[in-house]
């Protein structure tokens, strides 16, 4: 099997240490060659974009390059935030020559060709037999898969799963044993980069998100995205009191729920580091 | 290259051949040769580089007729054969067609049909002095480019040779020998001679497999398959189909997309 | 040598003011091979003509060139004129002096000699004009309707009614397609099955018409005039002739619980059944897929209790050919796919419907027997939201076009829902009201103000389902952008209508274009709505585009028109600009070397293969021939042969070689 | 060279559909334009033969103008769509060999387009007065007269 490229970003270096732990414990679970790519910068999220366009894509374009020239073929992108502004910077150079000549000269090398993953693609790709054969937790909680918006968004661009009905992260999860909820809040915005500039906000609109989850049974909520998980785990508070009942329900990154699943402990994927506690016994069947 | 001659020299034995059209050494260059028996095939000689075009015989009905053909097939020439197919030019399994790849393999074709899938991995390339002269000629300015040209056609004494050297030049009426109306003056003119040029390649546009056949045949040292290849690159970038190819769908010329583009129809 | 006689034409002043027509007349008459040269005030008046007829006769002229106005005003005058004068007309050339010289350039010396380059140009084209005569081609009157719809009954009817033999094909069991599983029809209200059953009827009964239903057309070959189907009648496991229809046969089927495809599989029907109480022929099919004898080789049930012994098992398919003399395809549309709607729940809430769900619910024959219940419990729904545009206008589903007739069946709907439900509450999520049409907008007018249906002009982002109800979220974009959540009961998409699922199959057989979204493309968008590019072959109705019953009939009556103005003479006749490939003797034959590049080249499939045969049968030469019913004179394939094989009659290589050379006369 | 005073030779290869049917609105709209060009009528541009185009300069025409109906609007669906590959082919090779592929103007004009038909016309005698007689191609073909080529 080919090396992946591995491209955390900021967030999976920091606030979403966990996330980033995670995928590279279940990497090594699972068998799944994967390497951080050297000399890494920024993505350019979530402000580059309004500030300059070139910027926006000069700073992605490195990325890319980085990962082509160190041999690469596929790049992993975990951080909903980066695979956003990865996907749209390939996406418009590639269906723009004179645009794309031009962050190249500015990037001072070719941006080249490299695959974007995101983690739902890499495990789709890689990990299906693995997790199959080392799975020896199942899960057997009821779950709410929750893409939020950069995972799917915009189709056009990220061509990957059903837009309004997204289905990669529920195929996954019934890997690991557990049963995926049918709700309504899916791709629904939980208040995104505004956890900081307007709290409130996020509270209202992730409540939302945790009042269709919990209401329909689900026993913790997987995502995909530090942003998700953040404004859904770290502003619990602001959500709670938006909600008729607070809530407890725990937020899991999809790879903390199947490295549990196959064997790896909660410390090896972090679920210490969340806000909202994680209760095993309600969740795996040990 | 002895397997080839074994397998000759079988087929010639057991009479499913009565002739083998392959190469043997000239004085300075291989050239055609027709073996009838076993001993004819030990001349043989073979490399992928050689010139002459065999398949230009398989369009010559005064050649093939009333025979049981081999046919040794350098790159170049498997192309040929794989457009003469789709150009009805010749049927399902009338010819052995035999070959060694570039690296010593023995490769036998039931059919013309079968040689899309090992030709469709190897895009014709030009020679690199081919390519040198073609990048001189681009970096010329018109008026340089049309000297260059006319000084060259100056030469051509109108032998038609890079016609007769043509595997897909088949016509059994060809546009110079069509009077009504005369469209290319048949004495040797340096614009009626461009003018012939300019037909030939046309006419072969989409067509061309880019073995270089022509230009090799010019006895003036004209180097007229830069035309042709000038035209396969052309063709590469603005509709992209790879050079030597037989597309599946269609020739260049006769289908198109709506989505074409080109930059000066205003 | 030719004799040719040139006619300058002074147009009153409008030729003559600005080019000096007597001296381009004399110039002319220098030209070798010009007998007689004159000018004259109108060259197209009578007197005109008649000096153009006699100098014909006098001087015995073998081309005439008339230099004038454009060729498009007069070149038919000119032609006819000569005809009269006993010259075949297509030597008959003209100079257009007027419209291409007079009119754009200043009186001067340059101008006038452009007009006599114009002159020269076409007597050096007269001299290489070979006398052409129309074409014929042989008729055969009966027609081929392909789909069973209100298009193809219509067309069907207006064709047999002109006195023509009419072939009906419809692939389902009986003929009325979508029309007969609608409830009431806008904007009159008017119960569509009473007015469309009668027609389904007459077809039945029509001397003039054979009905093919439970048929498909397999192939077409041919041309206009003259083209052979190849039909595939599917065995029905039924004898037509033996049953009579008495329907003992579905009642006692074990197999009951099919979804209904003429309900919109709201409602069950058995394995040998009858699409609809009103079905023609009202007679029953066994549906192989359920049928239990057809799965597991035991049952016959159907077979045992029929009175008539018309089941047939195991019949098989037959295949039969037609000789018909041109197309009407009426093959229809269909609904959106299911799988598109994952944001409003489609296929997985039942209380989300279509629209064409809706009409059976409304239906009295329906599921319902026309009263508007839910289909997860039965119950009345008390609130309901129609959503407009659901599919259609998005070219995230890929369809940016308009369906054209959502918006009027949502009003009525809408409508008939408050007459059922008079407690109900309804709503309409619409992007615009698009309701040009004969008394549409105020259809739509009475659903808001007198029904008080509640319109919100936004789209609807997602339906869920919560505890029993279906949550719709949408906008109010006249409200400043309000986010508007309703409870509904029930959900009725109008989804976008689309092409057929052998829409593009179809075209392929029988050789006509489609769009990219696999509707059947019209030869000319506004003067030519129901010709498609292979002549012969017309459409009718929504497999064209999305279109109301009233656009359809009216196409359907036109597409007949054109039908019988075709059968209206034994012979077609037809201008001789066509291509051809040459023939000349043995051993040659042709000088087409049969690459049959050209085949390809050819936007109307006129060109094909033909094997020329010793007297023993076996093949000589293989060359190109071109069809000249099918051929229509682009020369396309002209300019693409090498060997110069084909060329175009009346714009033939070597008179276009004269023209050009002529223009550069020194 | 002083060109202002030379009058071009212009050939002007159309379809019958819509740029002749466009030269002749021109026409019925009494717009003027230069008289330097003779047109010649084909039913669509896929009948254009390229060998036609080279016979004009043979002949001694200066300049070329070729036109037809707009992509997606032939009158015979695709003859535009392959006269476009065969014009995109053979530009490529007349550059190739020299020859002054200025002087040859493509164009689509549609049958309501007349101010563009005129528009067309002046802009191409304008070019080619300026590039002067296309002495070149003529001195080629009279090569034999001459006994050497001299350029």
């Amino acid at each position: 099997m080919e090396k992946v490229g591995l491209y955390p970003g900021c967030s999976l270096k920091g606030s979403s240490r966990e996330y980033g732990e995670s995928v590279v414990a279940l990497a090594r679970v699972l068998g799944l060659p994967l390497e951080e790519i050297k000399d890494w910068n920024c993505c350019g999220a979530s402000s580059a974009h309004a500030v300059s366009k070139e910027l926006s894509l000069a700073l992605p374009a490195r990325v890319l390059s980085l990962a082509a020239a160190q041999g690469y073929k596929e790049l992993l992108v975990p951080c909903a935030a980066c695979f956003s502004r990865l996907k749209t910077t390939q996406h418009t150079l590639m269906g723009d020559d004179e645009r794309r000549k031009k962050i190249e000269d500015i990037i001072g090398a070719e941006v080249g060709g490299v695959k974007i993953l995101s983690v739902m693609e890499w495990l789709e790709k890689y990990a299906i037999d693995a997790i199959k054969e080392k799975m020896n937790h199942p899960i057997k909680a009821r779950v709410a898969c929750y893409y939020g918006c950069l995972l799917v968004r915009p189709s056009g661009v990220i061509k990957g799963d059903r837009v309004e009905d997204p289905q990669s992260l529920d195929n996954l999860v019934k890997l690991a044993g557990a049963t995926p909820i049918d709700w309504a809040f899916k791709t629904e915005c939980c208040g995104g980069g505004m956890s900081i500039a307007a709290t409130e906000t996020v509270g209202k609109l992730s409540a939302a998100v945790m009042e269709d989850a919990t209401h329909r049974g689900a026993k913790a909520i997987v995502v995909a995205c530090p942003m998700c998980h953040s404004n859904l785990d770290m502003r619990r508070p602001y959500i709670n009191k938006n909600m008729e009942k607070a809530t407890d329900v725990p937020v899991l990154y999809i790879t903390q729920l199947l490295g549990m699943a196959c064997g790896l402990t909660a410390e090896e994927v972090s679920v210490g580091r969340h806000f909202v506690n994680y209760k095993e016994e309600e969740i795996c069947q040990k | 290259m002895d397997k080839l001659k074994a397998k000759l020299k079988e087929w010639l034995e057991a009479g499913e051949i009565t002739l083998a059209i392959g190469y043997k050494q000239g004085t300075r260059e291989a050239r055609p040769f027709f073996c009838r028996t076993a001993e004819d095939v030990e001349q043989m000689v073979f490399s992928n580089d050689f010139q002459p075009n065999l398949a230009v015989y398989l369009s010559k009905k005064e050649v093939v007729k009333d025979e049981k053909v081999a046919i040794v097939c350098t790159i170049s020439a498997l192309r040929s054969i794989a457009y003469l197919a789709r150009e009805n030019q010749i049927g399902q399994s009338q010819y052995k067609i035999i070959h060694l790849s570039p690296n010593d393999e023995l490769m036998i074709f039931r059919s013309p049909w079968d040689i899309d899938a090992y030709i469709e991995e190897i895009p014709s390339t030009p020679s690199e002095e081919d390519r040198r002269v073609i990048e001189m000629l681009d970096a010329m300015t018109p008026s340089e480019r049309w000297a260059w040209w006319a000084a060259q056609f100056s030469k051509c004494i109108k032998c038609y040779a890079c016609r007769a050297a043509c595997p897909m030049c088949y016509c059994t009426r060809c546009i110079v020998d069509n009077n009504r109306p005369q469209w290319i003056d048949p004495w040797a003119s340096p614009l009626s001679n461009m003018e012939w040029q300019i037909n030939r390649v046309m006419h072969l546009a989409g067509r061309c497999v880019g073995c270089g056949a022509c230009g090799a045949a010019c006895p003036e040292g004209i180097p007229v398959h830069l035309l042709n290849r000038k035209i396969l690159d052309n063709i590469e970038e603005n509709f992209g189909m790879p050079a030597g190819i037989a597309p599946r769908e269609g020739a260049v010329l006769n289908t198109y997309k709506p989505e074409d583009k080109e930059n000066f129809i205003k | 040598m030719s004799k040719i006689g040139v006619f300058v034409c002074h147009c009153g002043e409008n030729i003559g003011g600005t080019v000096d027509c007597e001296k381009v007349a004399q110039e002319a008459a220098k030209i070798p091979g010009v007998e007689v040269s004159t000018d004259y005030k109108y060259m197209c008046s009578d007197p005109g003509q008649t000096i153009i007829k006699n100098a014909i006769k006098e001087k015995g002229l073998d081309g005439v060139v008339v230099a004038a106005c454009s060729p498009r005003m007069h070149e038919s005058t000119f032609r006819a004129a000569c005809s009269e004068a006993c010259l075949n007309p297509y030597m008959c050339e003209i100079a257009n002096i007027r419209e291409h010289c007079s009119w754009v350039h200043e009186k001067g010396e340059a101008t006038t000699q452009k007009a006599l380059d114009l002159v020269r140009m076409q007597v050096e084209k007269v001299k290489k004009d070979l006398p052409l005569s129309t074409i014929k081609v042989p008729v055969t009157k009966k027609a081929l309707v392909i789909g069973g719809g209100i298009a193809g009954i219509q067309a069907a009817l207006d064709i047999a009614n002109a006195g023509h033999k009419v072939i009906l094909v419809e692939k389902e069991p009986s003929i009325g397609g979508h029309m007969a599983q609608l409830s009431e029809t806008f904007p009159t209200l008017d119960c569509s099955q009473c007015i469309l059953t009668p027609r389904m009827v007459e077809v039945a009964q029509h001397p003039n018409i054979t009905l093919y239903t439970y048929a498909e057309v397999e192939g077409l070959e041919g041309f206009i005039g003259n083209f052979k189907a190849r039909i595939r009648l599917k065995a029905r496991s039924v004898d037509l002739e033996k049953c009579t229809g008495c329907g003992m046969c579905t009642t006692k089927c074990p197999t009951k619980k099919v979804p209904s495809e003429f309900n919109a599989l709201m409602g069950l029907r058995t394995a040998i059944y009858v699409p609809s109480p009103q079905s023609v022929p009202n007679k029953p099919t066994i549906d192989k897929e359920h049928c239990v004898y057809y799965k597991t080789g035991k049952c016959k049930l159907c077979e045992k209790v029929c009175p008539t012994g018309a089941i047939t098992f195991d019949a098989p398919d037959e295949i039969i050919t037609e000789e018909v003399g041109a197309v009407v395809v009426c093959t229809g549309f269909d609904v959106a796919p299911t799988s598109e709607f994952s944001e409003y729940g489609y296929g997985r809430y039942k209380d989300v419907i279509t629209g064409l769900q809706f009409e059976r619910l409304a239906s009295a024959s329906g599921p319902t027997m026309g009263e508007i219940r839910r289909p997860s419990d039965g119950t009345v729904p008390k609130k309901i939201v129609f959503v407009a545009c659901a599919g259609s206008r998005d070219a995230a589903k890929g369809r940016p076009y308009c369906s054209k007739i959502c918006c009027m069946y949502t009003a009525k709907h809408a409508m008939l829902y408050q007459h059922k439900v008079h407690d109900g509450e309804s709503y309409v999520f619409y992007m615009d009201i698009r309701a040009g049409g004969k008394n549409y907008d105020e259809f739509v007018r009475r659903a808001i103000e007198d029904d008080g249906v509640n319109y919100i002009r936004g789209r609807v982002a997602r339906v869920y389902e919560r505890d029993g109800k279906l949550i719709v979220k949408g906008v109010d974009t006249l409200l400043g952008g309000e986010q508007v959540e309703i409870e509904a009961d029930m959900v009725v998409l109008a989804t976008a209508g689309v092409a057929n699922k052998g829409a593009e199959d179809l075209a392929q057989k029988l050789h006509i274009s489609y769009d990219k979204y696999n509707f059947f493309a019209e030869a000319h968008p506004k003067l030519k709505p129901v010709e498609t590019n292979t002549a012969g072959i017309f459409l009718a109705g929504a497999c064209q585009s999305p279109k109301d019953i009233p656009d359809t009939v009216a196409a359907a009556s036109g597409a007949a028109v054109k039908v019988a103005a075709l059968f209206s003479k034994d012979q077609l006749l037809r201008e001789p600009v066509v291509a051809v490939v040459n023939r000349m003797a043995p051993p040659v034959f042709s000088t087409c070397v049969g690459c049959s590049l050209c085949v390809d080249i050819c936007p109307y499939s006129a060109i094909t293969m033909e094997n020329i045969k010793d007297r023993g049968g076996n093949v000589i030469k293989t060359v190109a021939s071109i069809n000249p019913g099918l051929c229509q004179g682009c020369g396309t394939c002209v300019a693409f042969c090498r060997s110069k094989s084909i060329d175009l009659q009346g714009f033939s290589n070597e008179e276009m070689y004269s023209s050009v050379m002529a223009a550069l006369h020194e | 060279m002083d060109n202002k005073d030379f009058e071009p030779k212009i050939i002007a290869f159309v379809c019958n559909w819509c740029t002749y049917a466009g030269a002749d609105l021109t026409g019925t709209s009494r717009m003027k334009y230069a008289s330097n060009v003779r047109v010649v009528r084909f039913p669509c541009t896929g009948r254009i033969d390229f060998m036609l185009l080279l016979k004009a300069f043979a002949q001694g025409a200066d300049g070329v103008i070729v036109s037809g109906c707009h992509p997606n609007d032939c009158h015979y669906t695709a003859g535009n769509f392959h006269a476009r590959r065969r014009w995109i082919v053979l530009r490529g090779l007349m550059d190739f060999l020299g020859i002054d592929i200025r002087r040859i103007r493509f164009s689509w004009v549609s049958a309501g387009e007349g101010a563009k038909w005129a528009q067309l016309v002046n802009e191409h005698v304008e070019t080619v007065r300026e590039l002067g007689p296309y002495e070149d191609y003529k001195k080629a073909a009279d090569y034999l007269k001459e006994g050497v080529y001299n350029g």
